[in-house]
């Protein structure tokens, strides 16, 4: 029976061809873009994910808007995400000195949940595509603190072949702290800041994202060279 | 009935990832559990680790191309930048290659100095990890009180640099200024602050029970691993072995000063925290030891010559130090130019990181790769550079 | 009183007890932080946060049971605080406790985790998956010491319903299940250590082992959902504590005292304490708490 | 050490030793005994702690100088074997037998270097660069700062170059 089978072989299946999704340049399918072409997944993940572009949110009435956006700025969720050297500022504002639980801010572990993301520093490319899918994975009006120098335009990396210089055209950024490192007092008032843009309603980075949508796309794909995610993964 | 777990072919688990026994989770980069920037891909069966993978590279930036393409005192700020909670080991092994390919003497008062510095970024590095040891174990508390007086720490740094994260203090040719007035009350004050905070520790954390549960036994490193991944520092001298620079090879004025290799003999994540709360005593303790035997006046720094045009005769040399993590090296390779030629750094968590965790994760339960890897003591940026 | 009567002031109780829920947590939070040296959240910090993901704009849901998990949950709570009489003696803070007795609520204690763990196990997140896993185990685990000292409490005063339960316990405070019954009271405060899940109970939502347990995938408005319902369950909770096992409360101050009181123990132990492994908590709930259990049912059956 | 030398002569065709300081000295192998002399400063001399493996690149004289840092505890000397590889076919024998962190050391080589290592365990799976196209960039021939300004895109700034502005305003003179 074996030796049988292995004998002759089953001359019914042809010989797969393997179809490697092949990825069109941005601008290629960029024109009829109703819905996004999730290129660079494999075939089976492709409906994991959803087609739809990023939409404008909308407005309710002015009065319950301001409302709304004093909650959002009294209780901000940080992304508990160490981007960078940034990130070692974190563990002090969280502790007894500068005690960012005042201002009703608190480390959020998941993104889902989290409202404000914070760069601390450098991004190199391999960060900066997880940046990218924890931004889209936030929900809601999102905001971005870009903490250091490095963030805004390279700091002393700025001859470095690994880390992008500045970030705002990858990703909207709302304030920026400068320093290397800022001190905790600086990363506060930067807080602060952010605080009274949201209030003032200024703080629509996440409109920002919707609206100039391919923009970014093409400036993260210029960067992300093994685009392997979905192009938009809310 | 067959067992759940994967049969292992050679010390490798052979598994099918698309039988619906195993699951594929990534604990990072983004996960509070993992320190700083980097990933593990953990293969889970039920809630036992059966493969690991360590993700890098997060942080790169490329600092031994950037120091190829700098002048020698425009490498002295980024160097610094290499390893995040503890600047000041790379500034004195920059300094210290750069004075041995020169053949510089600097002066007596800056050797005490710099074992100042030292020594205070070590207390500052291990309290910030034995808050986030037991942070990891869900005890945030500690943590808090931890991190927090790591604080005044760095506001010592602060008065003595001016500068609370990268304290470019360790020139080459010596240090950068003398200590400011009252400076010296002010350290002990809060050296003294940190050597109750420890005792509380003690009370809290080490003896605490569920402590004790969680993290004896957990990731035990036995003595024969300790060569063949090259472990250094507390996870080698956790397994009994009396190895550490500041013993070994003498550097600065450690031979001046009395202290001994702390060791353990269990090799599992609970004798690492021992190792590490004795050894900050035992770092408070030589900085008052420093205190009291520093020569009170004196040169701080030999005064080279125009920085911008300095040539580092041709030549190549590795120096080390001790850092919280171990044995930490820089090769510096010069030919005779303005520009080094070659600079590589040698990280201890380089292998602690990535070869060691790699085997080490393998049948841990998901609860403890947190506690596991924190008991490691790794910090990626000096994994990547 | 009529049924529509009872109806609003059954309402009109659990405004009051969410109220008291959510300050509580702020207050724990706030305890936490100065436990920790900090100064702490503002007490309505709790408040804002529902409001705030309740202004959330965008909303991503993974299926029909992920919209239903909230729902069970806050569900749950709500059943599980309508049968339990609120104020011992008051018409009108009674809610429906003439109709349920303490199995009613055991079940409804039951009834919105397992929601909870159908609606995270649609999310898809793999912590979400170990998590619902580790958290019902561990309910089933403590939820044995809990029934047996419910089982010694009706052995006890023949009864199961909470009201009659109270009344037994009125005159002095000597009367109170606390000193007549000490076992099933100090088995069912462990148990309760394990429902609060604070540390060192606190698997189900490990930040650094998984974080955060079932709500990894829930945001915005469910997100607000099941903070009201940490409120109003947490309320109940302790208010059914009290009842069973502290004499009940006969006016408002009298309870808002003996719930905060009986919520800081297991706060204080959570403050101080690391995370039990899930084997390792499993076996200690079956281990000391049901032998206290064991032999509280054993003295009032013999 | 020039003990050690001496003995080791007999073995390995060693070329000359340098020797820096008293504990530590660096001595040249050719590319086929290395791993045999590895092992034996391994095995028998008790240089049992590969402190770390790199690389220099001499672009003038086309070669890679692989260094390989060994520690004897016992002796507290340091050691550095180096083989000249040519730079036009870099390929070299694998350690990773011999030291568990040398696959990790190989694995940064290759992504860095681009020399080869065969049979070390998953060398060509990127490890710190990902998605990246172009040179090793660790080579001497990769240009970084024309790399990122090619690639990135900088934040305008007012052109006052640093260095040439520092030098006017420290040392007027040269």
């Amino acid at each position: 029976m074996n030796d049988n089978e292995i004998k002759n072989p089953d001359l019914s299946e042809t010989p797969e061809v393997e179809t490697k999704p092949q990825t069109p340049a941005y601008t290629e399918w960029r024109k009829d873009a109703k819905t996004l072409y999730n290129n660079g997944l494999p075939e089976e993940e492709k409906d994991w994910f959803c087609d739809a572009r990023p939409q404008k949110a909308r407005k309710s009435v002015q009065v319950i808007e301001d409302f709304l956006n004093w909650a959002r700025s009294q209780s901000l969720w940080i992304l508990a995400f160490g981007t960078g050297c940034g990130a070692i500022e974190l563990r002090p504002l969280v502790t007894s000195r500068y005690d960012i639980s005042r201002l009703g801010m608190q480390p959020r572990p998941t993104p889902r949940q989290a409202n404000l993301i914070m760069i601390g520093g450098y991004v190199s490319i391999k960060t900066l595509k997880r940046i990218v899918r924890s931004y889209e994975q936030m929900q809601g009006p999102k905001f971005v603190v870009a903490v250091c120098s490095c963030a805004i335009n390279g700091g002393m990396y700025w001859d470095s072949y690994n880390t992008v210089k500045r970030i705002d055209e990858y990703i909207p950024v709302d304030v920026y702290v400068t320093g290397c490192m800022p001190r905790p007092e600086a990363v506060l008032a930067g807080f602060n800041k952010l605080k009274e843009l949201i209030r003032a309603g200024k703080a629509e980075g996440q409109n920002l994202y919707a609206e100039k949508f391919d923009w970014y796309k093409e400036n993260q794909k210029q960067v992300i060279k093994d685009w392997n995610m979905p192009d938009y993964n809310w | 009935m067959e067992s759940l777990y994967p049969p292992i072919v050679n010390g490798k688990a052979v598994y099918d990832l698309n039988s619906q026994k195993y699951l594929r989770v990534w604990q990072g980069p983004q996960h509070p559990g993992v320190t700083g920037n980097m990933s593990l891909e953990l293969d889970i069966c039920g809630d036992q680790v059966i493969k690991c993978n360590t993700h890098v590279g997060y942080l790169h930036r490329g600092f031994e191309k950037l120091m190829e393409r700098r002048r020698y005192i425009n490498c002295f700020p980024i160097v610094c930048r290499i390893c995040v909670p503890e600047p000041d080991t790379n500034e004195y092994l920059f300094a210290a290659a750069m004075e041995d390919l020169m053949g510089l003497e600097i002066p007596e008062k800056a050797l005490w100095l710099r074992t100042l510095d030292l020594e205070l970024s070590r207390l500052a590095s291990f309290l910030m990890h034995l808050g986030g040891q037991s942070g990891a174990f869900g005890m945030g508390t500690v943590a808090q009180w931890t991190i927090a007086y790591r604080d005044y720490v760095l506001d010592l740094f602060e008065e003595l640099s001016g500068a609370r994260i990268y304290h470019m203090y360790m020139t080459p040719g010596g240090v950068r200024g003398d200590l400011p007035d009252g400076w010296i009350a002010h350290a002990r004050k809060v050296l003294d602050g940190a050597a109750k905070l420890l005792d509380e520790i003690r009370h809290v954390m080490l003896n605490n029970v569920l402590f004790k549960q969680r993290a004896v036994g957990l990731g035990v490193i036995t003595l024969d691993m300790v060569d063949r991944y090259g472990i250094v520092g507390p996870n080698a001298r956790c397994t009994g072995l009396k190895r550490d620079v500041r013993k070994d090879q003498p550097y600065l004025v450690y031979d001046q000063l009395n202290f001994d290799v702390e060791t353990e003999t269990a090799g599992d994540a609970y004798s690492r925290t021992l190792i590490r709360w004795r050894e900050t005593h035992q770092s408070i303790s030589l900085c008052h030891q420093i205190l009291d035997k520093m020569p009170k006046t004196g040169a701080v720094h030999v005064t080279l010559p125009n920085v911008l045009h300095l040539k580092v005769p041709a030549g190549q040399t590795y120096v080390r130090a001790e850092s919280t993590r171990g044995e930490y090296g820089y090769f510096m390779v010069s030919d005779g130019s303005e520009y080094p030629r070659k600079l590589t750094v040698r990280g201890p968590s380089y292998t602690h990181a990535m070869a060691l965790l790699e085997d080490l994760l393998v049948g841990v339960n998901i609860a403890d790769v947190a506690g596991l890897m924190v008991s490691l003591h790794t910090y990626p940026p000096e994994i990547e550079r | 009183m009529t049924l529509a009567l009872k109806i609003i002031w059954a309402f009109i109780s659990l405004g009051v007890v969410t109220v008291w829920g959510l300050t509580l947590n702020g207050i724990v939070h706030k305890i936490f932080a100065r436990v920790q040296g900090r100064l702490g959240p503002p007490v309505w910090q709790p408040f804002l946060d529902i409001a705030k993901n309740n202004s959330i704009r965008t909303a991503i849901t993974h299926g029909i049971m992920f919209y239903l998990g909230p729902v069970f949950r806050i569900a749950g709570g709500i059943g599980t605080y309508m049968f339990i009489p609120v104020l011992f003696g008051s018409a009108h803070f009674a809610n429906f406790s003439m109709s349920g007795d303490v199995l009613l609520v055991m079940y409804f204690i039951f009834f919105g985790q397992l929601g909870m763990a159908l609606g995270a196990g649609e999310g898809g997140h793999p912590y979400s998956a170990i998590a619902v896993s580790r958290g019902l185990s561990q309910m089933t685990a403590f939820e044995v010491p809990f029934a047996l000292s419910v089982i010694s409490l009706a052995l006890q005063y023949h009864t199961l319903s909470i009201t009659e339960i109270v009344a037994a316990q009125q005159g002095s405070f000597l009367n109170w299940t606390l000193f007549t019954n000490p076992l099933a009271v100090i088995a069912a405060m462990i148990a309760m250590l394990g429902m609060n899940m604070y540390n060192p109970f606190s698997l189900v939502i490990a930040p650094q082992e998984i974080p955060i347990g079932p709500p990894t995938e829930y945001q915005a408005s469910f997100l607000g959902l099941l903070a009201t319902n940490r409120g109003i369950f947490n309320g109940a909770k302790l208010v059914l504590f009290m009842n069973l096992y502290f004499g009940g409360a006969t006016n408002l101050v009298e309870l808002i005292i003996k719930t905060f009181w009986i919520y800081m123990f297991s706060v204080f132990i959570g403050a101080a304490y690391p995370r039990f492994r899930t084997e390792n908590s499993i076996r200690f709930f079956l281990k000391y708490p049901t032998a206290l259990g064991i032999i509280a049912v054993l003295l009032f059956s013999l | 050490m020039e003990q050690l030398f001496k003995e080791l002569k007999h073995h390995f065709a060693v070329m000359e030793l340098t020797i820096k300081h008293p504990d530590l000295a660096f001595l040249q192998v050719p590319r086929e005994q290395l791993v045999s002399l590895l092992t034996h400063l391994r095995d028998i001399k008790g240089y049992t702690h590969l402190v770390m493996v790199t690389c220099i690149d001499y672009l003038e004289e086309n070669t890679f100088l692989l260094t390989y840092l060994l520690h004897n505890y016992a002796a507290k000397t340091d050691l550095g074997v180096q083989v000249p590889l040519n730079r036009a076919e870099p390929v070299m024998e694998s350690i990773h037998h011999l030291w568990e962190q040398g696959r990790v050391y190989q694995r940064e080589l290759y992504e860095m270097f681009g020399i080869d290592f065969p049979g070390s365990p998953d060398v060509h799976e990127p490890m710190i660069l990902e998605g990246w196209q172009g040179p090793p960039p660790m080579r001497r021939d990769f240009d970084t700062k024309a790399f990122s300004e090619a690639t990135y895109s900088h934040r305008p700034r007012d052109h006052k170059e640093p260095e040439e502005y520092m030098k006017q305003q420290l040392y007027p003179e040269d």
